[in-house]
């Protein structure tokens, strides 16, 4: 079960989507989130909408998986609904004993709920369209400027890479170490609350010891080959912006001005 | 070695090493977070991936801590594929940097030192650091990023306050003593075995 | 001309309480010459602790010499402005193939080397196409190394290091955590680069049938070079090797006891051939 | 009959890309007293076997019977199979996570729900049989060395009064003289305390030498079970499925073809040097 995990939910297929610069993917979602909380009007809904569900048709991701991700939320969604639904105040339309449902509660849950959705499937597209050494790549390349102010761009982009290749050695570690107590009589399933949290001590010690011992030798072993951080070092795989790109951007800029047309529409 | 100014401790070591303990920590905390816990609510778990800054922030200082936290936070929203929240990761970040500041007050892993007073600090830090993380920071960039109510985040912040405040204490020491025992005498890994 | 060389090396681990003070001190090196000449092949041998691994850190300039000096292609290692140049000409592989590897995808590992040194992107891709071939991996260019079996990853372990075009590759323990096939792979993939890129090779391991083909062996013992020679010479002390808790293979063993019995075979019988040989001529 | 492995089937992730047919049809009888090799290339399915054997996995399909109990049955003590069922891991100082020896031998018996003086008496017990001294009881696991550290892991195990003791190679990374230490105190745990020894093991030498049968696998089936001599004659076919024999036994074979009478059954050095002698001086 563990060692093929694909992190980050990848869906191997070849769209266009697939294809696309990993920066105008990444510039592409934050811009589909801000602009979810820039719409004033039910208008801006149906556009992003649209957009998305045009997106997803290009990315030939099934719509099936995109959802998936959903289902863990759902209790935070249907809470947050519940509160805006029970809790606004303002013109009554439905009284039942001390609970109260407003016209005003109505429409905030309804705007919240659907914001929520658009913002996990947004950002959930881009983890099926793109591997997470892309992603890796992209974000290294959209966050070069903030060097100047200091922020440590490259060290954070190696860092995630390297956690990214870990993921999977952890994991099977976890299940052998899991094991191997288990083998020696330990029970991580029953028992009060504290109890379990206690019996989680003789797996966390090792795996601990194990990571730190992994990353003393992977520190040795990039520093024998060379490694001194980013400065002077070149790439093997540069991104470089193609034609399909460009129309990607346009694409972008052309949503960003239907966005300030749908709200001097209202 | 004594004197090292506060401002070098909060900072903490920065070298190649701490960028990989950082990122296999982060991978860890990603790892815990999807199957190393409890469930008690969505976003909410009894998790012991929270143990990872403290660790973190035993050998390396509290920054290393925040990184970690942050950067584990991130990663197992990817690896969970349930959307990206940034509110939470900055919230579990703070929480990363305040309880990771196990050096400042003396309470060096490193060199094997974690004694009574150490770990009442290191349980009130814990208390502090969860209140204002979740009860403070979290809400605030909660309705900062996503304009989210702030009553759902102050109930989800409590219980997560809890079960972190429950987790960083009874699986939290036992584990900075085990830590603690492992450096205090390491030299002696001697080869003569007697039969 | 010396490739390697090692005057007087002292190392020792020094570890401190809480106030600064030396609280006890760990000879792991304990005054040792070697040299190694270019295009060798030297195998270390010694028992767990003996200092095998202190000692190869020092040729990569991860340690440098307490007292005594370590000289890398003339290259003192104590000069912190020769350190990348060292870490260039000597590479190093390590045990765990697991714990080595840094990218996701096995070309862009091989590459992590070539790119921190600064080296143009085009000639990086022909480095790694050219070092994938000499390890016999140039078909998982692309695959994950997850999905490699311990041999492969190793082997692109060295492939990472042959990138850097280094001109000595120091391997610690490289076959301890692999299984015999895997172990052949590496080994054989090692004694190739030595012969035919002629790279000096170091050679640490618990496995003696791995130094059978070395040109020189080194045996160590808590700290100390206590034996050198060629395998023959080595193989042939099988008492010598007992005491220093090391052992013999299987057929030098056999051949050892049939000594023993009084029958006329030479020393240092190292692989089957050679004892089949002996004991045809004595019938 | 202790154990009897049915028709016992595992996939791993069925249905889904990753789908692996890991063990296939295994049937296996193990004797009370029994040393058993285990050998195999890697990934032939060695471990996921062990890990059945004392319940970690659950088959697929087919069955164990333990002591003539099928250990799927409902009411079968699961819990009290592992103690049984002594599985030492692959690298177990790893798994080290105790303050002290004393507390990390213990683990074991503590979780069997056994009262302090029993675990007192099996902690002692475990620490003797690995040929520990008792004065490291109080130290902590992680001062000690890489050999010392391994024999306390194993001890561990023993605390918990196996019947059955499964070993994942439990001499990697030790240098010769360790790994002759270890095996040798494996196979006093063998004769003196009748326990039964399946041994997993890289090494043909080492398997040769104590083992009484040789279970070799090959991707997920079991192709021999015999014992050593009778396996290693086999030697062209193990060499085919990623393994070999002992060195002296390819130095009998060369020996027999050229015309000694030499027996090419003989797996350890000591087989080998009296069949040589006694045929050279039948020869001279
Ligand atoms: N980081 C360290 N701190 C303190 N002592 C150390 C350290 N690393 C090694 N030692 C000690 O130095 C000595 C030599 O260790 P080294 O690792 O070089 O041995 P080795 O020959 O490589 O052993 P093995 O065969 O087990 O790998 C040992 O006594 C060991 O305990
Ligand atoms: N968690 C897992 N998920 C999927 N496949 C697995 C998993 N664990 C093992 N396998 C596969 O099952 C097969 C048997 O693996 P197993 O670990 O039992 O082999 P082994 O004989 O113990 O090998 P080794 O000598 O390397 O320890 C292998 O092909 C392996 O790839
Ligand atoms: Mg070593
Ligand atoms: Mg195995």
């Amino acid at each position: 079960m563990i060692r093929d995990i694909t992190i980050g939910q990848y869906y191997p297929v070849d769209s266009i989507l697939h294809r696309l610069d990993p920066r105008v993917k990444l510039i592409g979602t934050i811009i589909y989130i801000f602009s979810l909380f820039m719409f004033q009007n039910y208008y801006g809904y149906i556009l992003a909408v649209l957009f998305l569900v045009c997106i997803i048709k290009v990315s030939q991701v099934p719509f099936r998986f995109i959802v998936r991700g959903l289902k863990a939320v759902l209790v935070l969604m249907l809470f947050t609904v519940m509160f805006n639904l029970f809790l606004t105040p303002g013109t009554e339309v439905f009284r039942m004993g001390f609970i109260k449902i407003t016209r005003e509660g109505i429409e905030t849950a309804v705007l919240m709920g659907l914001r929520l959705v658009f913002l996990i499937l947004g950002s959930s597209l881009m983890t099926f369209t793109t591997t997470p050494n892309h992603l890796t790549d992209g974000l290294e390349s959209v966050m070069w400027p903030l060097r100047k102010i200091k922020v440590p761009v490259h060290e954070i982009s190696m860092m995630m890479s390297i956690a990214l290749r870990f993921i999977p050695i952890l994991m099977e570690e976890t299940d052998k170490i899991m094991k191997a107590q288990m083998a020696r009589g330990a029970d991580f399933e029953s028992g009060g609350l504290i109890k379990r949290a206690k019996s989680l001590i003789p797996l966390l010690v090792p795996l601990f010891v194990s990571a730190f011992r992994r990353a003393n030798d992977l520190a040795m072993a990039m520093e024998a080959r060379c490694y001194r951080g980013g400065e002077g070092r070149t790439k093997m795989k540069p991104l470089k912006y193609a034609t399909r790109d460009m129309l990607a951007y346009l694409v972008l800029i052309l949503y960003v001005a239907a966005i300030f047309v749908l709200n001097s529409l209202a | 070695m004594r004197e090292k100014s506060v401002l070098k401790t909060i900072l903490g070591v920065w070298n190649t090493k701490t960028v990989v303990v950082i990122a296999i920590g982060a991978a860890l905390f990603g790892v815990l977070m999807n199957f190393g816990g409890i469930t008690i609510f969505t976003n909410t778990k009894l998790t012991t991936a929270m143990i990872i800054p403290v660790i973190v922030g035993a050998m390396f200082g509290p920054v290393p801590a925040f990184v970690a936290c942050l950067a584990g936070n991130t990663i197992a929203d990817l690896i969970g594929g349930w959307g990206y929240w940034f509110d939470w990761s900055i919230g579990n970040g703070v929480l990363g940097f305040i309880v990771g500041l196990l050096p400042l007050y003396g309470a060096k892993i490193n060199d094997g030192i974690f004694k009574i007073h150490h770990a009442v600090i290191y349980v009130i830090t814990c208390v502090i650091g969860n209140a204002f993380a979740f009860g403070v920071i979290t809400p605030l960039f909660t309705t900062l990023f996503y304009g989210g109510e702030l009553e759902v985040t102050f109930v989800q912040s409590l219980t997560g306050g809890i079960a972190n405040t429950l987790v960083l204490t009874i699986i939290g020491i036992p584990i900075l003593i085990a830590f603690a025992k492992r450096n205090a005498r390491n030299t002696n890994l001697t080869l003569e075995e007697k039969e | 001309m010396g490739m390697i060389k090692a005057e007087n090396l002292i190392f020792e681990y020094i570890r401190r309480d809480e106030e600064g003070n030396v609280e006890s001190i760990n000879r792991a090196i304990d005054n040792v010459n070697i040299e190694v000449n270019k295009g060798d092949f030297v195998a270390i041998l010694g028992h767990n602790g003996s200092g095998k691994s202190t000692m190869a850190k020092h040729i990569n300039a991860i340690l440098t010499p307490t007292e005594g000096t370590v000289w890398v292609n003339g290259m003192n290692t104590k000069e912190e402005n020769k350190i990348w140049d060292i870490r260039q000409t000597a590479g190093m592989v390590f045990q765990n193939p697991d714990n080595q590897i840094i990218a996701t995808v096995v070309e862009e590992d091989v590459g992590f080397g070539a790119e921190n040194l600064g080296i143009p992107t085009e000639e990086i891709w022909k480095r790694v196409e050219e070092s994938l071939k000499a390890v016999g991996m140039l078909e998982y260019r692309k695959h994950s190394p997850n999905k490699l079996s311990g041999g492969q990853k190793q082997r692109v372990a060295i492939a990472g290091i042959m990138a850097m075009k280094p001109e000595c590759i120091v391997l610690d323990e490289p076959t301890a955590m692999l299984d015999p096939i895997g172990r052949k792979e590496v080994i054989q993939t090692i004694h190739e680069l030595n012969k035919r890129e002629k790279v000096t090779v170091l050679l640490i391991t618990h496995y003696m049938e791995e130094v059978i083909h070395a040109d020189k062996v080194i045996v160590m013992d808590r700290g100390k070079v206590v034996m050198h020679g060629t395998p023959r010479e080595i193989f042939s002390k099988v008492e010598e090797l007992k005491q220093y808790r090391l052992a013999v293979p299987q057929v030098t063993e056999l051949a050892y006891e049939l000594r023993k019995e009084g029958l006329e075979i030479p020393k240092g019988i190292l692989n089957i051939e050679e004892l089949v040989e002996a004991i045809s001529r004595i019938a | 009959m202790l154990m009897v492995v049915d028709k016992l089937n595992y996939i791993y992730s069925p249905g889904n890309a990753y789908e692996k047919h890991a063990l296939k049809d295994i049937n296996l009888v193990i004797e009370e007293r029994d040393f058993i090799g285990l050998i195999g290339h890697t990934g032939s399915g060695k471990s996921t076997l062990t890990q059945h054997l004392n319940g970690l996995m659950r088959g697929t399909s087919g069955t164990i019977y333990y002591k003539g109990e099928d250990i799927y049955d409902k009411n079968f003590n699961m819990k009290g199979l592992r103690s049984k069922v002594g599985l030492v891991f692959q690298y177990p100082e790893h798994q080290l996570f105790e303050t002290t020896v004393y507390k990390d031998v213990s683990f074991g018996p503590k979780n069997l729900g056994l009262d302090q003086l029993e675990v007192d008496l099996r902690t002692y017990d475990a620490v003797k049989m690995v040929g520990l001294s008792d004065d490291l009881l109080d130290t902590s696991p992680f001062e000690l060395s890489g050999g010392q550290k391994r024999r306390v892991a194993i001890a561990g195990v023993l605390a918990m009064k196996p019947e059955v003791l499964i070993l994942d190679e439990p001499t990697a990374g030790l240098d010769p003289k360790g790994r002759d230490e270890i095996l040798e105190q494996i196979a006093r745990l063998h004769k003196d305390n009748n326990i039964t020894i399946i041994l997993v093991s890289h090494s043909m030498e080492d398997v040769a030498k104590y083992a009484n049968r040789l279970v070799v696998m090959n991707k997920g089936e079991i192709v021999y079970n015999d014992t050593p001599h009778e396996v290693f004659t086999h030697y062209k076919e193990l060499e085919k499925i990623g393994l070999a024999a002992p060195q002296v036994t390819y130095v009998m074979n060369e020996l027999k073809s050229r015309g000694f009478s030499v027996n090419t059954s003989a797996t350890t050095v000591e087989e080998a040097k009296v069949s040589i002698l006694r045929a050279l001086r039948k020869s001279l």
